[in-house]
Formats: structure tokens, C-alpha cells, sequence
């Protein structure tokens, strides 16, 4: 049996490869897939704790719950649409100003 | 038939739809525009006689009228009514109206030619077409005017009647003024419409006094002129300031009712508009001076005769006060136009005369006979008035063909031509006719002018049609047995013999005379003897749009006379009962010889004397007979009393200096002054406020937003548009947040 | 299956070996078994394709290797194992060496979740054909990995289209697997196997397929594999007249023998997925008495939908991309959906037998196959119809191509055009 | 150094599932960092789809085989193919840049460093029955 905090360090551990990412790479697409990765260690969170949490009824032995699994897809599914979203963002604008550097897209500063 | 009593509110709408379709459609075709108008005019007529006739076939027509309300305006605390009214006077009126309406629109539209006096190099287009640069002006102006009689005849309140009534003022005055490059027209027109207007404004105060003292609080006729709402006028009593008498409230309103006829219909203090009106066009004469407009004054004193009645009775002063007043007119307009040269002045002053007789016949009771005169009398003082159209038309023809072939002697006038002798030096001058005019004692003469009678002389042969159809004209006004003017007049004639009002008979007597002297002069001047100058020996017959309704209106002035005959009253009899139904009797006299021998009598005397005087004509250059034998007497005749010179003596000149006062008073020395002084202040005022705001206020706005303005450039440096600086924010102050919570943590493990 | 793979655990742990490792060695040795099965038989579906396909042609084929030229694939094999492993210069390197493997190991994996017979499968995943499913993402995966690394326009360019072409199909595909799969309630390709019987008179005859009871899903997933296969006539990846060869152009020797390698079992394995669902699986005559039938029944169903496949191969022209493209999202993914749709109602529909504990179906009425068969007959009907007016209009534009100038002009279209 | 010793325990002997578990994370925490930290844009995508399909096995080994299945179908056929489409369309822009990452990337280390030390802290805290566990959102 795998301990619960060995699915959450690695879980930790990839959320922080993430906001890594999204915190420092310049090309957008980058940051992207930083946003996604934090998005999978989120993941694991959620399917580690709702394998480990008090899901099996005792009478029946049967699985009851599936909080964790219906988070996480959701988690998938908005992943999805984020990705979708964002990546005609990126193509959008880097046809327009021929560029996905997170640098030079500061349109909106004070 | 009775059905069509009840289509009488649309009676005016064609031709006001013709109006607003020429105004805003049809204005760059004249052909269309006359299209236009004749057309509205004649749906018009085939409404109105419908009605006309299915109210004289009626049974007992006059017992019950046709009265309706359409809609209402509501105005504060009560209700405007517009409606639509058919009674035994207005179906005669719309019987009247209508048909010579159709008669003029149709003459008007070969009448406007290109005129005389305006040049053909400044209107080249219409000059080209031979009609008058502002044709279909024309034709939506008289459709207007239309709209404005026929409305007032067929309203049921005294209120849209006074409105139709103002609207057929403004419609004369444009029409007088139409051809307005003439100073003598615009000066026409201002004169016409601010003559009326004093008429007008005491006829809005009686107006306002009525609907004040009403019991019914409208203007509905069938309201005012109830008996229970005359009687209480009768009995309600003011004392009228100044004079300090005491009178019962109906005769001041009456008073002030009728100095609006004495406006419109060109009664003697208020008749000095109606000659100089002729300085419009032809059909205008007629349809203003014949037809609608002066036909409408005495048409008010019809319609409110019970009010006037029940003042005669209450004051006996307020219908004596009409009678003289009619009366004195009718003598006094009378002895004027024999002594007058120009063929329209004659007829305009025969016109005043002629509604001098209505009024008196008003003023004396005799409501039916005014009546009755005056429908016999719009037909044939139109059928003059077109005529004498035709006349100076021809005239003006003439004029063309011999300046085209050179007859004439004298050199030709550069540019502008034609037109009238003016009325005072300024004006002649002002149109360039110094060197063609020839000063005489009878009054100046412009040898080209068409319209003086002494440039005329046996058109009988040049224009047969409009010849003989004058002739009847005029035979039908000068009262000859048998024609239309004879029988109304004669009516009048015995009411006033018969009520023994014999100083009223008296004058009209005379008048009768005169009338018919001055018609055979008329007649024989412009239609006997020889032509006296080469345009009139060239005048041409004119179009047959003109003559045709000359033609179709000569029935009417020979033959309408029979439906008011001594022996088969028909006219009476349609009408009594209507005034009886309003509860009132109208005067009713035993029929007598005596005063139509009289009439006949002067009548034919007048005629007989006219035409010995004039019969061959004036021969070039000769003195009128007349002033031979009435010597100072005929020049005063000639200038009208001096009237105007006395109303330019007296009223104008007030005016003037009144004017002038008030304006040293106002604009130089006392309110302006206060004003801006007052103005000065306020700049002044301003200037400090504005320091102060500029200062003060101003200051701490800026301040305010330069305060903004630092906070805001410290701020955005933190807002530099890059979402990772935020994010990097988020962390660090989460991670801030996370040592300051693992604090005790650490605490505890060292 | 899993006698003998208890059998040799057993035998390890006997052997001395701890439990843990014991299962790892036994699935091992199956993993090997089933990875080396994929090469063997591409040799022989090659084969089948030249000699099929020279047939077709009017030719022999390949006759001089070997007995009836039986052994000429394992020679052009051996040939380009033989040859020299080229890498362009400025190619991504790992990108370069993964892509072929990863094409092969994707095509390979799905052996493991396949019911060749009652009880013979790797894995029966309760989630067997979204497995099946997932694996063509590894095939995207490489062609995208092979047409980028190759640092070669032409090579990137037709790894678009592959993937554009890819993720096209696979939508009508999947959701025509769906199809069976909503029947079934199950997505075990085992289950979906047995559920696939027909007994009539207490006999199993094995008949059952769905193939004739949804003929429109399985026309759909039938064309949609043919994409995913990337055989004609959406062979756009091979149109060497129009196109260079491919998102593997740059490949040599070994690599590209591996991409060859992955394309073969691909479309071999997409009939065998189409066999498993809709025609019956291992289902046969006597399948309860002899389990080893199955496997036979399961062989020779296979290979009749690959000789299908050649049969087509060999017979339609290609198509435009546009077309292809417009066909999978106007035609299929509109009419699967429907399709769907209409199952989901029809199985609702009144006439199921249901558990009186749990409310589950337990078999479904004549009213409910009556319907989804309605349904499907419609789907079908479309899609022929579809396909039909195609290729009559091809054959017409293809007649015209080749007439007189002088006369297109003139030509009225035919009455069916 | 009894807290060092209960800060970083060691490891106890593995089962076959930890013995599965163990290569798994670390091929997926490899890849994870290969995606934050690989140069080139494309490694970076593919070892994105190493992590996911790593994550996959995670989900197969906590027995949730549909989510697995799911993952790989929405993540490796769907977002992936669009991110590496996205680079592919947008390829070139990255030529030349002087570096991959911005100017705060020290920070942001220093940050993660600590919210991670924390993270361990705190678990380790659980593990290790001191009191004194703190309450982390």
C-alpha cells in the first residue's frame, strides 16, 4: 500500500513545477502548460484523497462516493475548454503582433 | 339626400389638401399646381351642392338643422369643439361660395399670366411659359382661402369661425400683397390687413366677453344663441366706462361683434382698405371683394342676428347704431364711385355700397332680405369683377400689340410697364411712370394704364363675350326689373319702407340711384363710343377659361332674383323657420307698390341718366361732364372725403408719434439704458465671480485632481500589465502570510 | 489467459522466487509474447496485401522468394533492418528517435486488451474500448513528434494533416463504438464479445452481431477506421503523386520500417476492434463446447475485414482533404450523434425486462431492437446515399475530363447527377 | 537531531505497489521539471505529455482507470495536440530571446522553496504526531 503522502509530495511537487512555469517562462505557451501541470497535481490531490478518504461503505464494501473522480474530471474538462481558449488567444495575438512573449504583451499597464 | 348633410365637415378638406399638396408636391409645375387647385375647388362645390340642395328640399329643413360635434381640444377646464353646422343660412352660403369658387379657380388659371410689371429677364422660365413666376403660389394661396371660407361656413362655433375668418384675413393679405415688387401692393396689403385687424380685435374682445358672460361656457351657436342664454345676456347689465351708461352685457357685445363686419366687410370707419385691395390680382378682387371674404362679415351678422335682435330690443340703440351705420355706407361709398376713373375703384366702391345695404337691411330687422341680397349680390359683383378682369386684360393686350408694332407715339417704356396710377407721388415714381402720366384736376392720367376707364371706349365690338355678360352685370346691380339685384334689393328696399324706417329708406334710395348711374357710366366708358387709345383698339377677346365662367355666372345674376319674389317667397319660407326655431321672429312686412316703383323707378332713371351723360363715350381728352355741374362737390367725390389723407392726418401720424415717443422713451433714454446699466452690473458681477472661480474654486478642482494625478502616477507603477508580476505578487504574499502562520511552528522547534 | 499465467506464478514461487517478482516475470514473459506477435503478422498482412492487390492489378505478385514468394516480406525486412540508420543534421534528436517507437508501442498496446477467444484476453479493462480509444493519442503523438523533429517543412506539413485527418475520424469513431457500447451497458471488450450470441433453440450459434442489428453504426466506424487506418480512399499520407511521402519522409532503415510497421497493425487492429464490436468477436457455431474456435472464428473474421480493406484499395480513387474533411464533420459526426441520440430514446422505449431489486435491464423487448434497428437503417441510408451521389459526380466529372473541349459547353448534366 | 530524524524519516521497504509507484513518480516528476525547465518549446511539450500520461498511471494506480483513460483521451489527444499545434503555428518567435524565463525568476524559486518547505513541515508534522500542525486554508 502506497502511504498518502507519497501521492501528495509527488502531487506538491508537480503543482510547483507548475506555478514555476506560469510564474517565470516568457512564452505564453509555456506558462500555459505550467497552468496545466498545476492543474494535474491538483488532480492527484483530489483522486489520492478520494482513494484514502471514507469512501468504502462498510456494510456493503462498496464504493459510494466519487467526489474526488467527478472533481478531478472536472478539473479535466475545464482544462480543456482553458486550453482551448487560451491557445486561439495566443495564436490570435501572436498574428497580430508576431509574438507570444508575455513580456511585450502589456497592453493594460498603468 | 339627407345623408349628404353629414359629409358637410369635409367640405373644406379638399381644397386645403390641394393647398398642402401644391405646397409641399406640386410647386415646380404650374400646369399640375392649377390642376391641383381646380381640382379641390370642384370636389369641393360637388360636396357642397349636395348638401345645398338636399337642404333646400328638405321638409321644414330650418326646424331641424344639422348640428354635430367632431371632436374635442381639450383646453384647461373646458373643451375646445370642433364640429360642423347645416342650417338654411350656410347651405345658401355653401350653395353660393362653392359654385363661384369653381368659377374663379378656373378663371384664375388663365387669368395669371406673365404680368406686366414684373421684367422677363428675371423670370426667364416663366416668362417663356406666359405665366406668373409664382403661379402655383397662387393657386395654393386662393385653395387656402377656400378652405378658409368654406370652413367658416359650414363651423357650428363661433370660435373655428373667427379662426377660418383669421385664416381668410392672412390669405387676403397675401393675396393683395401677392405681386409685391409693386410698393403700391405691399402697401395695399399692410393697409388691408391692419384695417381689418382693428376690426378683428374688438370682435375678439366681444368674442371673449360672450364666452365670459355665456351660461354655456362654449361658443357652440347653438349655446350662444339659445334663447335662455340671450335672455340671461339681456338681463346681465355692465355700465360701460367712460360714458358711464349702464346697458344690459348683449349690446356691448353685439357692438363689438359688429365692428369685426365692419373690418371684414369694409364698413365707412373701416372701409379704406377695400379699394386699395384691388392692387391684387383680379380673381383676388373677386374672391375677397365679391364672393367669400366681405360676403363673411355680413354672414356673421346673419348668423348672430338673434344676439343682435335681442340687443335691438333690450337697447334700441345697438340696431340703430347698425342701421345708420349700413346705411351711411351704402350712400356715402355710393357717391365716391361716380367719381372715380379706374373700372376696378368703381367696383370696389359699388361693393362697400352694396354691403352698406345688407347691413342697414341687419340693422333695420330685415334679416332674410341681407340674406338674399348678398347671394344675388356675390354673383353678380363676381360676374363684374371677372369682367372688368377680362377688361384690363384685354387691355393689357392691346398695350402689347401696340408697343410689339410700333403705333405707338411715345417712346416705349424700358423695362417695367403697365400697372396703375399710384396713390401718392412715391409710389408713381417708384414704378417709372413720371413721363407717361398727365396731371389733371380729375385726377392724373397714365396713358397706359389698363385699368383707368379713360383709356377705354366701345370693347363692346372688341369683346363681345365679356361685354355682354358686364352689361347683364351690371344691369343685375343697378337693380333693372326682373334681374337678381332687382328683387334683393327691392326686398330691402320694402323691409325698411314697411319697419318705417324712412331715413334708412331714404339714403338707400338715393344709393339705389347713384348705383345705377354710376354702373351705366361704368359701362358706358369702358363698352360704348369710341376707343379713346390705341391699346383699346387693339384689346383681343380673352381666353376661354376667363370668359367661360363669365358665361356660366350670367344665369344666376339674370335669374336668381325669382326665388325672392314679393308673390313666392321661396327664400322666406326656407328661412323663417330657422329663426324661429332659435325662437325669434324676423321682420315681416305687408308687401307694398310704393317702394318698388321707387326702386324701379330710380333704377331706370339712374340708368336712363347714366347713359345720356356717358352713353357715346368721352371724347379724348375731355373733363367728365359730372364735374362740370357739381363743380368742388365732384372733386371731393373724386378724393373720397380725403379720408385716408385724414386718416394719414390723424391716426398714422399718431401712431408715428407715438412710436417715436415710445422709442426715445424705451430704446434711448429710460428702459434701455436701465437695462444695461442693470447688464453692466452683471457683467461687473460676473467678472468678480469669475476671479473668485478662477482663483478659488478653480484652485481646489486642481488641486483635487493634480492630488489624483501624483497618487495615480505612484500607483500605476505597480499596475505594469504583466500578468506573471501579479501572479508573482499572489505567491509572495501567500508566502508571507504562510511564515507568518508557521511562526509558532519554528517557535516551538527551536 | 489467466490459467496459465497463475500456472506460472506458481511455477516461480515454487521456483523460490518472492510473489511480487514471480507476477512480475510472468507478466513480463506475456508482454513479450504479445509484442512479438505484432511483427510476425505484419509480415504476413503485407504479404496478403501484394498478392491481393497484383491480383486485383492483373499481376503476379511477389512469386520468387521462397514458396509462392512466401518469404519475399521477411526479405524486404531483413533488407531495411540491414540499411543505414540516417538522421538529418539539424533534426530534434530525442523527438527523432521516439517517434517511431512510440508509433509502434501505441499500435502494439492494444493487443493487450483484445478477446481472441472465451477467456483469452491481456486485460478485460472495465474501460476496454476508451483504452482502445486513448491509444490512438500515442499514434498522433509520433506522427506530431516525427514531422516536427525532421526539421523538414514538407515533413511538419503532413503531420498536420495526419492529425487534422486523425482527430476528425476519431470522433464519428468513437461515438459509433458508443453505440454497441450503450446496448451492452459495458465497455469490456469481453463483455461486449459474449454479449454478441444468438441461441436459438437452446443452441448457440453465435450470430448475434451487432453488425446486423446497428448496420449504421458499423458503416460509420467502418469508414471512420479507414481514415483512422489511413487507407483509401483517405490514404492522403501515401499520396506520393500529390504529396512526398509523408510525415516520415526523413525516416530510413529500421525507423521507417517501424512507422510501416505501426501502419499495418493499425489497420489490421481496426477491424479487429470492428470484428469485436459489431461482428460477433470470437461468436461462432460450437464456441461454448471449444473455446480454440473462438480464436479461429476471431482469425478469420479479422482477415475477411483486412481483405475488405484491400478490397477498397485496390477499387476507390482517393478523395480531396477538403472533401474528406467536410465528409467527416457535415456527414458522420451529425448523423453519429443522432444516431446516439435515437438509441438512447429507443432503449427507453417500453418492453425491457427489468431486475426487480436494482431497476437495471436485463433484457431488453422487441420493441426496443425494432427501434434501434429503424434507427440505423436510416443512418445508413444517409450515408450511402451520400457516398453514392459522390462518386456519381466523380465519375461524371472524371467522363468530362476527357471529352472535347468543344463540347463541355454543350453537355447537359445526367439525369442522376 | 531527533527532529532532523522526524523531519526526513527513512524510507520503509517497498511493496509491489510502491515498487510500481516509485519509478512512475519519478518518471513523472522528471518530466515535470524537463516541461518548466527544458529550453526548447517542443521538449517542453513532450515532456508535458510524459507528465500526463505519468499522471495517468497515477490515476490507474489509485484505481481510478476511467479518470486514467480520461486523462489521456482530454489531455494527450486533445491538449496537447492544440499545444503543440500552437507552437508549431507560433515557431520562430522564440529565436533569439535572450533568455526563456523573465527577470523574477529568483523570487519566484525562493517562493515555491518556502511554500514547499512549509508544505513538507506541515506533512511531516502530521506524520510525526507533533503538535504542531498548523491550519493551511
Amino acid at each position: 500500500m502506497v502511504p498518502l503522502s507519497w501521492y501528495l509530495v509527488l502531487a506538491a511537487f508537480v503543482f510547483s513545477c507548475g506555478l514555476y512555469g506560469a510564474l517565470v517562462r516568457r512564452n505564453a505557451i509555456a506558462v500555459l502548460m505550467g497552468i496545466e501541470l498545476m492543474l494535474n497535481g491538483v488532480n492527484i490531490n483530489l483522486v489520492a484523497f478520494w482513494r484514502y478518504g471514507d469512501i468504502i461503505d462498510k456494510a456493503t464494501q462498496q464504493v459510494v462516493r466519487l467526489d474526488g473522480q467527478i472533481f478531478a474530471l472536472f478539473v479535466i474538462a475545464v482544462a480543456a475548454a482553458e486550453a482551448a481558449v487560451g491557445l486561439a488567444l495566443i495564436i490570435s495575438i501572436y498574428r497580430n503582433r508576431k509574438t507570444v512573449s508575455l513580456d511585450q504583451m502589456d497592453l493594460l499597464k498603468g | 339626400m339627407q345623408g349628404f348633410l353629414n359629409l358637410a365637415w369635409l367640405v373644406p378638406v379638399p381644397t386645403f389638401l390641394a393647398f398642402a399638396a401644391i405646397v409641399l408636391f406640386a410647386n415646380r409645375n404650374k400646369t399640375v399646381s392649377a390642376l391641383i387647385a381646380i381640382g379641390g375647388a370642384v370636389l369641393s362645390f360637388l360636396l357642397s351642392w349636395p348638401i345645398a340642395f338636399s337642404a333646400f328640399t328638405a321638409d321644414h329643413f330650418g326646424q331641424h338643422p344639422v348640428e354635430a360635434q367632431l371632436f374635442s381640444i381639450p383646453t384647461g377646464t373646458s373643451d375646445l369643439w370642433i364640429g360642423y353646422q347645416v342650417d338654411p343660412a350656410n347651405a345658401l352660403m355653401l350653395f353660393m361660395s362653392s359654385f363661384l369658387l369653381v368659377m374663379i379657380f378656373i378663371y384664375a388659371s388663365g387669368y395669371m399670366t406673365f404680368p406686366a410689371h414684373l421684367s422677363p429677364a428675371t423670370y426667364p422660365i416663366a416668362a417663356a411659359q406666359g405665366k406668373d413666376p409664382r403661379y402655383s403660389r397662387f393657386m395654393a394661396y386662393i385653395s387656402l382661402f377656400a378652405t378658409g371660407m368654406m370652413g367658416l361656413v359650414v363651423s357650428n362655433s363661433l370660435l373655428t369661425f373667427f379662426i377660418f375668418w383669421e385664416i381668410m384675413g392672412l390669405c387676403s393679405y397675401l393675396l393683395i400683397g401677392f405681386w409685391y415688387e409693386k410698393k403700391s401692393a405691399q402697401a395695399a396689403s399692410i393697409k388691408a390687413f391692419m384695417t381689418t385687424r382693428v376690426g378683428d380685435v374688438f370682435m375678439l374682445v366681444g368674442l371673449m366677453f360672450l364666452y365670459i358672460h355665456s351660461q354655456s361656457g362654449n361658443l357652440l351657436f347653438s349655446d350662444i344663441l339659445s334663447a335662455e342664454n340671450l335672455h340671461h345676456l339681456a338681463t346681465l347689465s355692465v355700465t360701460v366706462p367712460l360714458i358711464n351708461v349702464t346697458v344690459p352685457w348683449v349690446a356691448p357685445i353685439a357692438i363689438l361683434i359688429f365692428f369685426g363686419t365692419v373690418g371684414k366687410s369694409a364698413q365707412f370707419p373701416l372701409h379704406v382698405w377695400l379699394p386699395d385691395a384691388m392692387e391684387g390680382p383680379t380673381p383676388v378682387s373677386a374672391m375677397i371683394h365679391a364672393a367669400t371674404m366681405v360676403s363673411a362679415g355680413v354672414f356673421l351678422l346673419v348668423r348672430m342676428f338673434p344676439l343682435f335682435a335681442t340687443a335691438g330690443e333690450v337697447a334700441p340703440g345697438t340696431m340703430h347704431f347698425v342701421a345708420f351705420i349700413g346705411a351711411f355706407t351704402a350712400l356715402f361709398a355710393s357717391t365716391i364711385a361716380i367719381a372715380q376713373w379706374d373700372i376696378k375703384r368703381v367696383l370696389a366702391y359699388s361693393t362697400i355700397s352694396q354691403l352698406g345695404y345688407m347691413v342697414a337691411a341687419i340693422g333695420i330687422g330685415a334679416y332674410v332680405p341681407a340674406l338674399f341680397h348678398l347671394i344675388t349680390h356675390a354673383f353678380f359683383k363676381a360676374l363684374l369683377f371677372l369682367g372688368s378682369g377680362s377688361v384690363i386684360h384685354g387691355v393689357e393686350h392691346g398695350l402689347h400689340h401696340v408697343h410689339e408694332h410700333g403705333h405707338h407715339d411715345e417712346p416705349a417704356p424700358g423695362g417695367e410697364h403697365g400697372g396703375k396710377e399710384g396713390h401718392t407721388p412715391t409710389e408713381a415714381a417708384g414704378h417709372g411712370h413720371t413721363g407717361l402720366v398727365i396731371h389733371r384736376k380729375d385726377g392724373d392720367l397714365n396713358l397706359e394704364d389698363p385699368q383707368d376707364m379713360r383709356n377705354m371706349g366701345g370693347l363692346l365690338s372688341r369683346m363681345p363675350r365679356t361685354g355682354w355678360t358686364f352689361i347683364i352685370g351690371g344691369l343685375a346691380l343697378s337693380g333693372f326689373p326682373l334681374t337678381a339685384g332687382f328683387w334683393s334689393k327691392d326686398e330691402i328696399l320694402g323691409n325698411a319702407w314697411g319697419g318705417g324706417n324712412t331715413l334708412v329708406f331714404g339714403a338707400l334710395v338715393i344709393s339705389a340711384f347713384l348705383t345705377a348711374f354710376y354702373t351705366a357710366r361704368q359701362i358706358g366708358l369702358t363698352f360704348l363710343g369710341k376707343p379713346r387709345t390705341e391699346m383699346a383698339k387693339h384689346a383681343p377677346e380673352s381666353v376661354p377659361s376667363m370668359t367661360w365662367p363669365l358665361i356660366l355666372i350670367t344665369p344666376f345674376a339674370l335669374l336668381l332674383g325669382f326665388i325672392g319674389t314679393p308673390w313666392g317667397n321661396w327664400i322666406e319660407g326656407f328661412m323663417e323657420p330657422y329663426i324661429e326655431h332659435l325662437e325669434f321672429h324676423a321682420l315681416h312686412v305687408e308687401f307694398s307698390f310704393i317702394p318698388m316703383l321707387v326702386s324701379i323707378v330710380v333704377a331706370v332713371g339712374g340708368l336712363v341718366a347714366g347713359y345720356y351723360v356717358y352713353g357715346q363715350g368721352l371724347a379724348e381728352g375731355q373733363v367728365d361732364p359730372l364735374r362740370n355741374w357739381l363743380g368742388p362737390l365732384w372733386l371731393v367725390f373724386h378724393n373720397k372725403y380725403w379720408i385716408d389723407e385724414f386718416y394719414k392726418g390723424t391716426v398714422v401720424a399718431f401712431s408715428h408719434w407715438l412710436s417715436k415717443v415710445l422709442y426715445w422713451f424705451d430704446d434711448l433714454w429710460v428702459i434701455d439704458p436701465i437695462v444695461d446699466g442693470i447688464g453692466q452690473l452683471g457683467v461687473w458681477l460676473a467678472r468678480l465671480a469669475a476671479e473668485f472661480d478662477r482663483l478659488v474654486v478653480d484652485g481646489l478642482v486642481n488641486l483635487a485632481g493634480w492630488l489624483s494625478n501624483r497618487a495615480g502616477g505612484i500607483l500605476r507603477n505597480t499596475q505594469d500589465g504583466q500578468v506573471q508580476v501579479y501572479l508573482l505578487l499572489l505567491v509572495v504574499s501567500m508566502t508571507v502570510w504562510l511564515l507568518l502562520k508557521a511562526l509558532p511552528i519554528f517557535l516551538k522547534l527551536v | 489467459m489467466e490459467i496459465w499465467s497463475s500456472g506460472l506464478t506458481h511455477l516461480l514461487t515454487g521456483l523460490g522466487l518472492p510473489e511480487t517478482a514471480a507476477v512480475i516475470i510472468a507478466l513480463a514473459i506475456g508482454a513479450f509474447v504479445l509484442a512479438n506477435v505484432g511483427p510476425v503478422l505484419a509480415l504476413v498482412l503485407i504479404l496478403l496485401l501484394r498478392k491481393v492487390i497484383s491480383r486485383m492489378q492483373d499481376r503476379i505478385g511477389p512469386n520468387r522468394v521462397g514458396p509462392f514468394g512466401l518469404l519475399q516480406t521477411v526479405a524486404d525486412a531483413l533488407k531495411l533492418l540491414s540499411k543505414e540508420d540516417i538522421r538529418p543534421a539539424n533534426a530534434d534528436a530525442v523527438a527523432y528517435f521516439l517517434a517511431p517507437i512510440l508509433s509502434v508501442f501505441g499500435v502494439i498496446l492494444s493487443l493487450g486488451v483484445m478477446a481472441v477467444a472465451p477467456g483469452w484476453i491481456g486485460v478485460d479493462l472495465n474501460v476496454g474500448v476508451l483504452f482502445l480509444t486513448a491509444l490512438g493519442s500515442i499514434g498522433i503523438m509520433s506522427a506530431l513528434m516525427a514531422g516536427w523533429s525532421s526539421n523538414n517543412k514538407y515533413a511538419l506539413l503532413a503531420g498536420f494533416r495526419v492529425v487534422a485527418q486523425l482527430l476528425s475520424y476519431e470522433i464519428p469513431m468513437v461515438l459509433a463504438m458508443f453505440v454497441p457500447v450503450l446496448l451492452v451497458g459495458s465497455m469490456r471488450l469481453g463483455a461486449l464479445s459474449a454479449a454478441q450470441s444468438l441461441t436459438i433453440f437452446g443452441f448457440n450459434t453465435g450470430l448475434g452481431w451487432f453488425g446486423f442489428l446497428m448496420p449504421g453504426a458499423f458503416l460509420i466506424y467502418f469508414i471512420s477506421a479507414l481514415a483512422e487506418g489511413e487507407q483509401t480512399p483517405f490514404d492522403l499520407l501515401e499520396a506520393e503523386s500529390e504529396l512526398i511521402a509523408g510525415f516520415h519522409i526523413e525516416y530510413s532503415g529500421m525507423k521507417f520500417a517501424m512507422f510501416f510497421l505501426a501502419q499495418f497493425l493499425n489497420s489490421f487492429f481496426l477491424g479487429a476492434i470492428a470484428v469485436m464490436l459489431f461482428l460477433g468477436g470470437y461468436q461462432g457455431p460450437f464456441v461454448d463446447q471449444i473455446p480454440l474456435l473462438g480464436f479461429v472464428y476471431f482469425v478469420i473474421k479479422a482477415f475477411g475485414v483486412y481483405l475488405l480493406t484491400i478490397w477498397i484499395k485496390g477499387t476507390f480513387p482517393r478523395i480531396r482533404v477538403d472533401q474528406m474533411m467536410a465528409f467527416a464533420w457535415k456527414v458522420l459526426v451529425p448523423l453519429v450523434l443522432a444516431l446516439i441520440l435515437w438509441q438512447m430514446i429507443a432503449l427507453k422505449l417500453p418492453g425491457a425486462t427489468l431486475d426487480p431489486v436494482t431497476g437495471d435491464v436485463l433484457q431488453y423487448g422487441f420493441l426496443n431492437y425494432i427501434a434501434v434497428f429503424a434507427g440505423n437503417l436510416v443512418v445508413l441510408g444517409v450515408v450511402s446515399n451520400v457516398l453514392m451521389n459522390h462518386f456519381k459526380r466523380e465519375k461524371m466529372r472524371t467522363k468530362r475530363a476527357f471529352e472535347p473541349k468543344s463540347l463541355i459547353g454543350v453537355m447537359q448534366p445526367s439525369s442522376g447527377d | 537531531m531527533d527532529i532532523i530524524q522526524q523531519l526526513f524519516p527513512l524510507p520503509p521497504i517497498p511493496t509491489l505497489q510502491q515498487a510500481v509507484f516509485i519509478p512512475l513518480a519519478l518518471f513523472t516528476a522528471v518530466c515535470a521539471l524537463l516541461v518548466v525547465l527544458s529550453p526548447n518549446l517542443f521538449h517542453n511539450a513532450l515532456a508535458l505529455v510524459g507528465t500526463l500520461f505519468g499522471v495517468a498511471g497515477i490515476y490507474a494506480l489509485l484505481e481510478a482507470e476511467f479518470l486514467a483513460i480520461s486523462q489521456i483521451l482530454v489531455y494527450v489527444w486533445s491538449i496537447s495536440t492544440l499545444i503543440t499545434f500552437a507552437i508549431m503555428l507560433s515557431r520562430g518567435m522564440m529565436f533569439g530571446a535572450t533568455s526563456k524565463t523573465n527577470k523574477q525568476a529568483g523570487t519566484a524559486i525562493d517562493g515555491i522553496v518556502v511554500i514547499g518547505f512549509i508544505g513538507w513541515c506541515n506533512f511531516v508534522s502530521a506524520r510525526s504526531k507533533l503538535d504542531v500542525s498548523i491550519a493551511v486554508a
